[in-house]
């Protein structure tokens, strides 16, 4: 409990984030807050240049009109500054509203009008363009402030500001009002509303989660104290700051544990920044880890053959012996002990360095489940990268794996302060510090997910173990049942597919049918290397997605999904009967993944209803008409002739007892 | 999107009557050009025309036989194009001449020697006022880099780069300089139609963000419409139109000279 | 393999353009100063100290100057034996007729006062490129040869023509063992390679630099070539002085004009190519091979054919081992040693992946 | 690539390893060390072998036939210097502590290496013998203990080339009026002897002309046509190397008689005439050393060495004056290291105990006579202030395949050579602030 | 005031002859140079080499012809192996790497030529005398030597058949095309590596006839190799690619070095002597400071 012994903030007093960025500022103004790469160099700001900042821009949105109970849009990637307006913004007892930068106008336009934005944080002239745009239709939008002003100097609307000039209005302001800021902040009560965070949403419009400072401080520091985070850490910011994850792990964890954010130089350069960087702490969605290690291994392959054998020795005995050396077990041989700590030397350590993670004391993963074989792979090389369960609704925190009792099919144990319950539905209910106030301007929506006496539910179906870990099937309103009765976790055959690194996306269907079938989406970097070592010539994806030879190497992976499936009872009948390869690759600006990269089956089912029809008829082959948007944004369609294959079906195991 | 309109100023460099030939074969014959301030100047002619002759005229790389040139007010000596380099005036080259032996970054800090001051045994210390100056001016590059976005390839050798980022860079170096013209041979020569598009907006922007006056020589037709403010058409030497790209494209010589043959 | 730069990122530019931005670069800059001050005074015998390790760091000193000029600002040379000698007979005459001058100043005005031969003969470089330039230094060694021959104030009227190096005393301290002379030889090159180091990536170095790589560019630029290449023959031959007068003082003790002949400037030239073009760190490595590789094959001929007839042959079969390998380097790499280290490190940062 | 990458650094760091293996040394207590700083490539080649070739032939013929001094057998280890001054001093340090008892004592065999050596030997207390080259002063042994020209010097042979002139010219006397052209090496070797020709043509009236011949004198037209012009009467010649034969040859076309041409030792080698073919008939040349297998010592050598194929050289070059003197300088050597054995012992000897015996050498005829070396060695008597010894030269004259001796051993006028040698010794001293040996409280 | 003026002629002409000794080394640099852009340091080793085997031949008793004819096949092998061993791996390397290259060569064939056929002196009589050819002695009252009346007509003989040679035969005219363009002769279907051998075999036919002149004048040793440094000023006058260059180069250094020993030796006393070695180059600078590119040499137009 290092940053305890360095004094911790009492949260009782210190019960907003302004007030404890006032208290770092205070206690250890010269500890780095903030970093960002950013010409060339990560520039830094410390606590006390922090509050400065965050003053200066207060003040200048406060010579503005900014009032109290005002909602300050964020839009752009991570930066500092874009952080430093949610803390303005809340110091002036505003709620930043955080939105997904990738959004296209019309979605945004639905967000800015449902929290009836006065004031726009962006980062620059892309964003400035889509406000501008929408903004006819957002009437209760004043303001627009931007932070890089490039390309913006000639733009003459009176409504748009530069960050800079806020802030230099705010100086001037502060002349005159020099307690103002101190005063505001001061003000500001851990029940007062901190931030709405609009869910994406699988399905219809999505919904603002309202939480309390309470709810995000009291999750973040039941995270820091299970983990025993210190203020030492370095951590990189780089999902969207619309998301949860995000305003949990980069805004309200720093702040209370007075650790230090970094934002990369910009999204192309996230791999880079993060190696260069190399974080004690990281936040990553499974399919971050999992792109890592597929580039590790595919240049691994191209090293010579010694060194590669060597690999693939040393990488053995971490797969024998690292994770228990990990967790402390004291049964490990001193010849595998021996043998790992030269391991370390010639393989895991730099590797550890090429994947930035030299530094990582703790990884957390969520969103999804996470493959096996990858969670074993970081944890055998001695990361210790530990699944979580979360959601907004809970400000993220609702199950942690602890130290040393890591299960890979579970999601661990819940946070002290969580209460958990299984509804009979199967679905599981929890109740804590962190769960939230309301949806906003939703009564109807709060209801239905949050009861009077606090239990909210989260829409995932599950149990609790012999251990006390809970293990998590499927949405729960996705779970179905096929005609032959038996259980349908569509998300669950998908992530078995998905772990195979071939497989990029998959899409089950069953519910109400005679068996399950899929779409699937290969990865295009692993299969097309494997393709050139094959000596297969092929000019792009869907030229891959007609190979026989690619369906014979996906319907391994099925192959060997259904003979798990197999074995688990509940399960058996959901095994996979037949699948196409998806001749494009499912794409958020297509409408068919969500912006967190969630398949939207039901969508894709209507969108490509031919090919569900002809995966239940017993056809071959399926013609196909499909919309796509090329990546300049124009629209194009793809005509395709799809083939479907059949899979082995598995007699279930009956277990002996 | 709302550009609003742009001052374009004063003549801040005219030549007169220039006329240059290289042991008997003419390059130049009397040719007269303004450029004013903060304008975009398209030269264009045929190849062989003159047009990189007139930009070496200009930054002092050639000197006239004949004629003067006039810069900011002041008609000059014979200038060594390091002399011209110190009074604002930067270019690019039309075969890509960047120092290929040092990274992205070096080769724009080159690009502000002529407004760095220390001497040399404060170099050899490093630390102390050369270390200041050093980081005031990496700084600049930095915006330069930033303003390009080349940072990526930052400590990349150039010699290692596509072409396109190459000139690109080249551009950067020029830019290291704040000149106050800027003179672009064939800046968009060789590239593709996303690189082309790219070397617009930078051009646009620099002349737009910064007021440094350009002049360009290109041949790509449809861009030289698009972005200049006024092309001058030079043929076999002599300068045969000048005006607003739509005069231009109007002109009947040109057409014959020009636009009916090439491209 | 031992490198761990994750996590090593920079927060100023100061820390960004340091010479070693990765720190297991500094640690091991660390260790080997510590060996080279510490430990080889200890360990070393008077023979490696005397007759390697300082003809060796005096070379290297004169290859960092040849690599100025030639390395970076792209002048090749054949005179740096000729602002050797410039140097060391300079020395000699500051010590002989100012003696009130400390040590250490004479040989820094040994070195300017080759500067500024260097200086001289650098002024038909704004006309004259390449080889030409080459064989016209070639002028410069033979003119300073002969003027030091010849002009014999330059010797003190010595009757043979050869100076000899008067005892040293640096502060108080003689300097006349051969640790002394090893530390005085390390602690001048020390300091003068990271002087040199510095230039090369301040302004100056860039523009050396520029104007090897493509001069018109650099005038253009703002860089006036004159300057720009009398800069790079004055900081090179300051080099080179220094190292001449090194060479007389902490090596040879009495030198003739002779021992500045264009062998020598070959010698040094071997070391730059052999070692890395515009690379002071290839400069040391050039230095080695070329000093270290002769005595070497010598010792190994000496050990094969102890007083045999066979030893004419071995004579000779160094001459070939020792050419072969030159061309053998340069087949393997004709950027030099310099690279061929920068490879292998590049190879260990990435260390197990091949990219 | 890769590999060879590796190969590469390899090979780098076996050149390390490499640089300090030792040789392994054969630690037998009675032996005694003998550095051979040759150099059998470059330009002087051909003096470097065949000096050393002698030199060490003689020691094999030693350890052959008496098995070494006194018991004490002979080890030598060659280091190539390529004549050149840096590897010299190398050569000097790596050699000096080989063997039981270190270097012997050193021989330069260039008047460079000797510059760069003789205050090291001093320091080392290794003498350092320059036997017919280095310092012209260095016979002042209060001055330069460690230093041994023994025989002769540049100076003392100057001396007695112009006593040898003189008698051709029927007496001292007639010398006056005469003209004189001495063509050298510019080179510290050359130079030596210029202060010297200028003192004796003020004191004997003869004019004398100095040209310098820069390295390596591959063409001397211009110099020669300028000795045309003077047209002298003797032409004196400082050449090394490759500048003799041309030198000969430019005289022939000069229409110089070769005949009134006076070669130093250095310029005096079969090497040297050869190639200037029948150009060089008539050449003279001075020797401290003649010429020729007629004394007992070189029979011996090609009876017990060369016979036995045992020879440090190719046996068609035994008896050339190159050889003779390496031979000389062998028997002077071990002569000196038996010496020192009469006083310290006959153990292995140390630098410092053998400088005791080279500075009291005294060949007699008798022992010159013992020695087998009648003829070839001329006596030699050294002491504390005198490390020169003798100081006679012998004259031989080409006659188209073999060097003809055609003068007795001729002294140096040493009343004129000591008190030279003894004001720039002193000059010397006083600049490094040594103190010069009290000779006469040494015996 | 005849007799000053005879002895400027003979200063004069023996200058020009020493000057077409130089050439003749030159003209090996050239050649390579011309053809393949590499300076080869080695052109002075290749002298003392095929020098050396000359000889080594001859002692072995084989007669003058054949012994000079199978001279000449060792240096043609040479040739050959050069280009695969040394030339081939770096094609397309920066100059100064091919120019080290040829420095290494140097070392390899110094040792090699020596390491066969030993370090001593010989001696090598062509059978002409090095003496005043007493014709022109009467004719003109100078004296001029007859080896060096020989050694000019050798030259000549070799620069007329190599301009033969160059002009006349598809070889020569390949080459020229190489020399003028790389990538125009690749083109054509040129291969490089035989015209690389091949101007290697005839600067090795320079070098053995250049060994042969030098080495009966000098004797054939080590020093041949050294005669190189006399052929640089020459090569600098004259332009690195130009043949008549290195001839007339040759010609205006050996008379103006001649010259200028013997005038400003005797003008300042014998103060100033000794400056052959200097005194070339010197020239040679100053010369280049009006003409960079050397007297014959291609001038160089940068396009900005």
């Amino acid at each position: 409990m290092g940053w305890m012994v360095r004094g911790a903030p009492d949260l009782s007093v210190h019960d907003t984030f302004p007030k404890l960025m006032l208290y770092h500022a205070a206690v250890r103004g010269a500890h780095p807050a903030w970093r960002e790469k950013d010409f060339g160099i990560w520039q830094t700001w410390n606590w006390s240049e922090v509050a400065q900042e965050v003053r200066a821009f207060a003040m200048g949105l406060k010579a503005l009109g900014f009032r109290r109970g005002d909602r300050l849009a964020i839009v752009g990637d991570n930066r500092p500054h874009l952080y430093w307006s949610m803390l303005a913004a809340q110091s002036l007892g505003g709620v930043p509203v955080p939105m997904y930068q990738d959004a296209v106008a019309n979605e945004m336009r639905y967000v800015l009008s449902h929290a009836e934005v006065r004031f726009a944080v962006v980062e620059d002239q892309e964003q400035v363009d889509k406000l501008l745009e929408i903004k006819s239709d957002c009437a209760t939008l004043d303001h627009i402030i931007f932070n890089d002003p490039r390309g913006l100097r000639n733009y003459s609307q009176p409504f748009l500001t530069s960050f800079a000039k806020v802030q230099e209005l705010g100086r001037g302001e502060e002349s005159t009002h020099p307690d103002f800021f101190e005063d505001s902040v001061a003000q500001g009560k851990a029940q007062d509303l901190s931030v709405i965070l609009y869910t994406s949403g699988t399905t219809g419009q999505s919904k603002g989660v309202m939480l309390a400072f309470s709810n995000v401080i009291m999750s973040a520091k039941g995270a820091i104290d299970f983990d025993r985070l210190t203020g030492d850490e370095e951590v990189l910011a780089y999902l969207p700051m619309a998301w949860v994850g995000d305003h949990i792990y980069s805004f309200g964890e720093s702040l209370v544990a007075g650790f230090c954010v970094a934002c990369p130089e910009s999204s192309n350069t996230v791999m880079h920044d993060l190696r260069e960087l190399g974080p004690t702490f990281f936040f990553a969605p499974p399919r971050i880890f999992e792109n890592l290690l597929t580039q590790v291994m595919i240049r691994m392959e191209d090293a010579g053959r010694i060194k590669r054998s060597m690999f693939h020795y040393f990488m053995a005995v971490a797969k024998r012996c690292g994770a228990a050396i990990l967790d402390g077990n004291k049964q490990v041989s001193l010849s595998d002990r021996l043998l790992y700590a030269l391991g370390r030397i010639l393989v895991y350590g730099p590797l550890l360095n090429v994947l930035g993670f030299t530094r990582i004391r703790l990884a957390h993963t969520a969103g999804e489940a996470i493959g096996p074989d990858i969670f074993r792979f970081y944890r055998s090389l001695g990361v210790n990268i530990k699944q979580i369960y979360g959601s907004t609704e809970a400000s993220v925190f609702i199950t942690i794996q602890p130290d040393g009792m890591i299960k890979d099919d579970t999601v661990g144990v819940p946070v002290p302060g969580v209460e958990l319950k299984m509804a009979d539905s199967g679905e599981v209910l929890f109740r804590s510090p962190g769960a939230f106030l309301a949806y906003f301007k939703n009564d109807e929506g709060t209801k239905a997910t949050k009861t009077d006496d606090g239990w909210v539910s989260t829409g995932d179906a599950g149990f609790l173990d012999d251990d006390g870990h809970l293990k998590i099937i499927d949405r729960a309103k996705d779970v179905g049942k096929l005609n032959t009765g038996g259980m349908f976790a569509p998300k669950y055959i998908e992530n078995k597919l998905k772990f195979f690194p071939f497989i990029k996306e998959a899409v089950a269907y069953g519910d109400g049918r005679d068996y399950v079938a899929c779409f699937l989406n290969f990865d295009i970097e692993a299969v097309g290397n494997w393709a050139e070592r094959k000596g297969l010539a092929y000019s792009g994806y869907n030229d891959l997605a007609c190979k026989p030879e690619v369906y014979s190497l996906l319907a391994d992976c099925v192959d060997q999904v259904n003979r798990d499936l197999a074995n688990d009872p509940h399960l058996s009948a959901s095994q996979v009967k037949r699948f196409l390869i998806l001749h494009k690759e499912l794409d958020a600006d297509d409408g068919e993944l969500t912006r967190t990269r969630k398949v939207r089956r039901g969508f894709i089912a209507e969108k490509y209803a031919e090919l569900v029809t002809a995966l239940y008829s017993g056809q071959s082959h399926c013609d196909i008409e499909a919309q796509v948007t090329f990546e300049d944004g124009r629209k194009g369609t793809i005509k395709a002739n799809i083939a479907i294959q059949d899979a082995q079906i598995y007699q279930p195991m009956k277990k002996a007892g | 999107m709302s550009v609003s309109e742009k001052q374009i100023g004063d003549v801040i460099l005219r030549c007169d009557n220039i006329s240059l030939s290289f042991g008997g074969v003419r390059a130049l014959t009397n040719i007269s050009i303004d450029v004013r301030e903060h304008e975009i100047l398209a030269i264009i002619g045929p190849n062989g025309a003159g047009k990189s002759s007139m930009l070496n005229v200009i930054n002092g790389v050639y000197h006239p036989q004949e004629g003067s040139v006039t810069y900011q007010g002041q008609t000059r000596r014979a200038m060594k194009p390091h002399e011209t380099a110190r009074h604002g005036i930067a270019r690019t080259f039309q075969n890509i001449a960047l120092f290929k032996g040092m990274s992205v970054l070096d080769n724009i800090m080159t690009g502000r020697y002529t407004k760095m001051k220390r001497n040399f045994l404060w170099q050899a210390l490093y630390v102390g006022p050369n270390l200041k100056e050093e980081i005031e001016h990496r700084e600049v590059c930095e915006r330069v880099i930033d303003f390009l976005q080349i940072e990526n390839i930052r400590k990349t050798p150039v010699g290692r780069l596509p072409y396109g980022l190459q000139k690109r860079v080249e551009l950067g170096r020029a830019l290291a300089a704040e000149p106050q013209l800027l003179l672009l041979d064939e800046p968009m020569a060789g590239m593709n139609v996303e690189e082309k598009e790219d070397m617009c907006r930078f051009i646009l922007d620099v002349n737009d963000e910064f007021g440094t006056t350009i002049v360009l020589i290109e041949h790509d037709m449809g861009v030289v419409m698009d972005i200049s403010d006024r092309v001058a058409v030079l043929d076999y030497g002599k300068k045969i139109a000048d005006g607003s790209p739509a005069e231009v494209r109007a002109n009947q010589d040109v057409i014959d000279a020009y636009l009916g043959v090439a491209h | 393999m031992l490198y761990r730069e994750s996590g090593q990122f920079k927060t100023s530019y100061r820390a960004d353009q340091a010479i070693f931005p990765i720190r297991q670069d500094r640690i091991a800059l660390m260790v080997l100063l510590a060996v080279v001050f510490i430990l080889v005074p200890f360990v070393a015998d008077e023979y490696w100290l005397g007759s390697i390790l300082t003809p060796l760091l005096v070379l290297s000193l004169a290859a960092i100057g040849l690599n100025i000029l030639t390395g970076y600002a792209g002048q090749l040379s054949l005179g740096t034996a000729g602002f050797m000698a410039v140097g060391a007979f300079a020395a000699y005459n500051l010590n002989l007729r100012v003696p009130e001058l400390p040590l250490i100043v004479d040989f820094l005005l040994a070195g300017v006062f080759a500067a500024l031969v260097g200086m001289v003969f650098g002024l038909p470089s704004l006309r004259i490129k390449g080889f030409y330039l080459a064989v016209a230094t070639l002028a410069a060694q033979f003119f300073i040869e002969w003027v030091f021959t010849h002009v014999g104030w330059f010797t003190n009227y010595s009757s043979s023509g050869v100076i000899s190096a008067p005892p040293m005393v640096i502060m108080g301290v003689t300097v006349d063992s051969a640790v002394e002379k090893y530390l005085l030889t390390l602690v001048m090159v020390a300091v003068l390679a990271l002087a040199a180091k510095n230039m090369v990536r301040s302004r100056i170095g860039r523009s050396w630099m520029a104007v090897r790589d493509k001069d018109v560019s650099a005038e253009v630029i703002g860089i006036p070539l004159l300057a720009t290449k009398l800069s790079a023959f004055g900081i090179s031959s300051f080099y080179c002085g220094v190292a001449g007068a090194l060479w007389t003082y902490c090596y040879l003790g009495t030198v003739e004009p002779a021992a500045f002949d264009l062998s020598r400037s070959f010698q040094v030239l071997f070391m730059i190519i052999i070692g890395g073009v515009g690379s002071i760190l290839g400069s040391f490595l050039g230095a080695g091979f070329i000093v270290l590789l002769p005595i070497l094959l010598n010792n190994i001929a000496a050990m094969i054919g102890h007083g045999t007839l066979q030893a004419d042959t071995m004579a000779n079969l160094e001459h070939i081992i020792f050419g072969g390998l030159i061309i053998f380097f340069l087949i393997v790499e004709p950027h030099g040693l310099a690279r061929l280290w920068q490879i292998a490190k590049e190879k260990l940062r990435l260390w197990p992946f091949p990219y | 690539m890769k590999k060879s990458v590796f190969a590469s650094l390899a090979l780098g760091a076996g050149l390390i390893a490499g640089v300090s293996a030792p040789v392994p040394a054969v630690a037998q207590a009675m032996e005694q060390f003998m550095p051979i700083p040759i150099y059998r490539t470059g330009p002087y080649a051909a003096g470097g072998t065949g000096y050393f070739g002698g030199f060490m032939d003689y020691m094999a013929l030693i350890n052959e036939r008496d098995g070494g001094v006194n018991g004490v057998k002979l080890t030598w280890e060659e280091c190539e210097t390529a004549y050149d001054n840096a590897r010299g001093v190398e050569c000097y340090e790596r050699l000096k502590g080989k063997g039981p008892t270190g270097a012997s004592m050193f021989h330069p065999l260039s008047t460079g290496i000797t510059y760069s050596t003789f205050e090291k030997g001093a320091a080392d207390k290794i003498p350092v013998v320059s036997l017919g080259y280095g310092r012209g002063d260095a016979m002042v042994g209060s001055v330069f203990p460690y230093l041994f020209p023994l025989v002769t010097t540049y100076w003392s042979q100057n001396t007695s080339k112009i006593k040898f002139i003189g008698m051709k010219e029927g007496g001292m006397d007639k010398l006056k009026g005469k003209k004189i052209v001495n063509v050298y090496h510019d080179s510290a070797y050359g130079k030596e002897t210029i202060d010297i020709l200028n003192k004796q043509a003020a004191t004997y009236g003869f004019e004398i002309k100095h040209f310098p011949v820069a390295h390596p004198g591959l063409d001397q037209k211009a110099i020669w046509l300028q000795i045309k012009q003077i047209a002298p009467d003797w032409v004196i010649l400082r050449g090394w190397g490759v500048m003799n034969p041309t030198a000969i040859k430019e005289a022939a076309r000069i229409g110089f008689s070769r005949e009134k041409m006076l070669g130093v030792w250095w310029s005096g080698s079969e090497e040297d005439m050869r190639p200037a073919g029948t150009a060089a008939k008539g050449f003279i040349a001075a020797g401290f050393n003649p010429p020729g297998k007629d004394f007992q010592v070189i029979k011996d050598i090609e009876k017990v060495v060369h016979a036995k194929k045992k020879g440090n050289i190719e046996s068609d070059r035994v008896g050339t004056v190159y050889y003779n003197r390496g031979v000389v300088t062998g028997i002077l050597s071990l002569e000196a290291i038996r010496l020192s054995q009469e006083k310290f012992g006959k153990k292995p000897l140390t630098g410092e105990q053998i400088q005791w015996g080279l500075e009291h050498l005294n060949l007699t005829p008798a022992r010159i006579k013992a020695l087998g070396a009648e003829g070839l060695v001329q006596p030699i008597k050294t002491s504390c202030a005198d490390h020169e010894g003798g100081g006679a030269v012998k004259f031989s004259q080409w006659d188209g395949n073999q060097w003809k001796i055609v003068s007795d051993w001729i002294e140096a006028d040493k009343g004129l050579v000591r008190p030279l040698a003894e004001e720039s010794a002193m000059k010397y001293a006083k600049e490094k602030g040594i103190t010069p040996r009290d000779c006469s409280k040494e015996m | 005031m005849t007799s000053d003026l005879n002895f400027f002629f003979e200063v004069l002409f023996g200058g020009l002859l020493s000057g077409i000794m130089y050439s003749l080394v030159a003209l090996g640099f050239v050649l390579i140079y011309k053809a393949s852009g590499v300076f080869n340091f080695a052109q002075g080793s290749m002298v003392l080499f095929a020098a050396l085997t000359f000889v080594g031949i001859l002692e072995m008793g084989v007669p003058f012809w054949p012994a000079l004819l199978l001279c000449l096949l060792v240096m043609m092998l040479l040739a050959v192996g050069i280009e695969r061993i040394v030339l081939r791996p770096l094609v397309n390397q920066p100059p100064i790497a091919l120019f080290m290259a040829t420095i290494g060569l140097s070392y390899l064939l110094e040792g090699l030529g020596q390491g066969i056929w030993g370090t001593q002196v010989r001696a090598l009589d062509l059978g002409i005398e090095d003496l005043p050819n007493e014709m022109i002695q009467e004719a003109l009252g100078i004296q001029v030597s007859t080896f060096d009346l020989f050694s000019a007509g050798c030259a000549a003989v070799l620069v007329g058949g190599l301009a033969l040679f160059f002009n006349k035969t598809r070889v020569g005219l390949a080459l020229r095309a190489v020399a003028d363009d790389h990538q125009a002769a690749l083109a054509v279907g040129i291969p490089l590596q035989h015209v690389w051998a091949i101007v290697w075999a005839a600067a090795g036919l320079v070098a053995l006839v250049a060994g042969l002149l030098w080495g009966s004048r000098l004797g054939v040793q080590f020093s041949l190799s050294l005669v190189a440094l006399k052929a640089l000023p020459v090569l600098i006058l004259g332009g690195f690619t130009s043949v008549a260059g290195a001839i007339v180069g040759g010609l205006i250094i050996g008379a103006s070095e001649k010259l200028a020993e013997v005038y400003i030796s005797t003008f300042t006393g014998g103060a100033v002597a000794a400056i052959e070695n200097w005194f070339p180059y010197m020239l040679a600078l100053l010369f280049l400071l009006v003409r960079p590119q050397g007297l014959f040499g291609e001038k160089i137009i940068e396009r900005v």
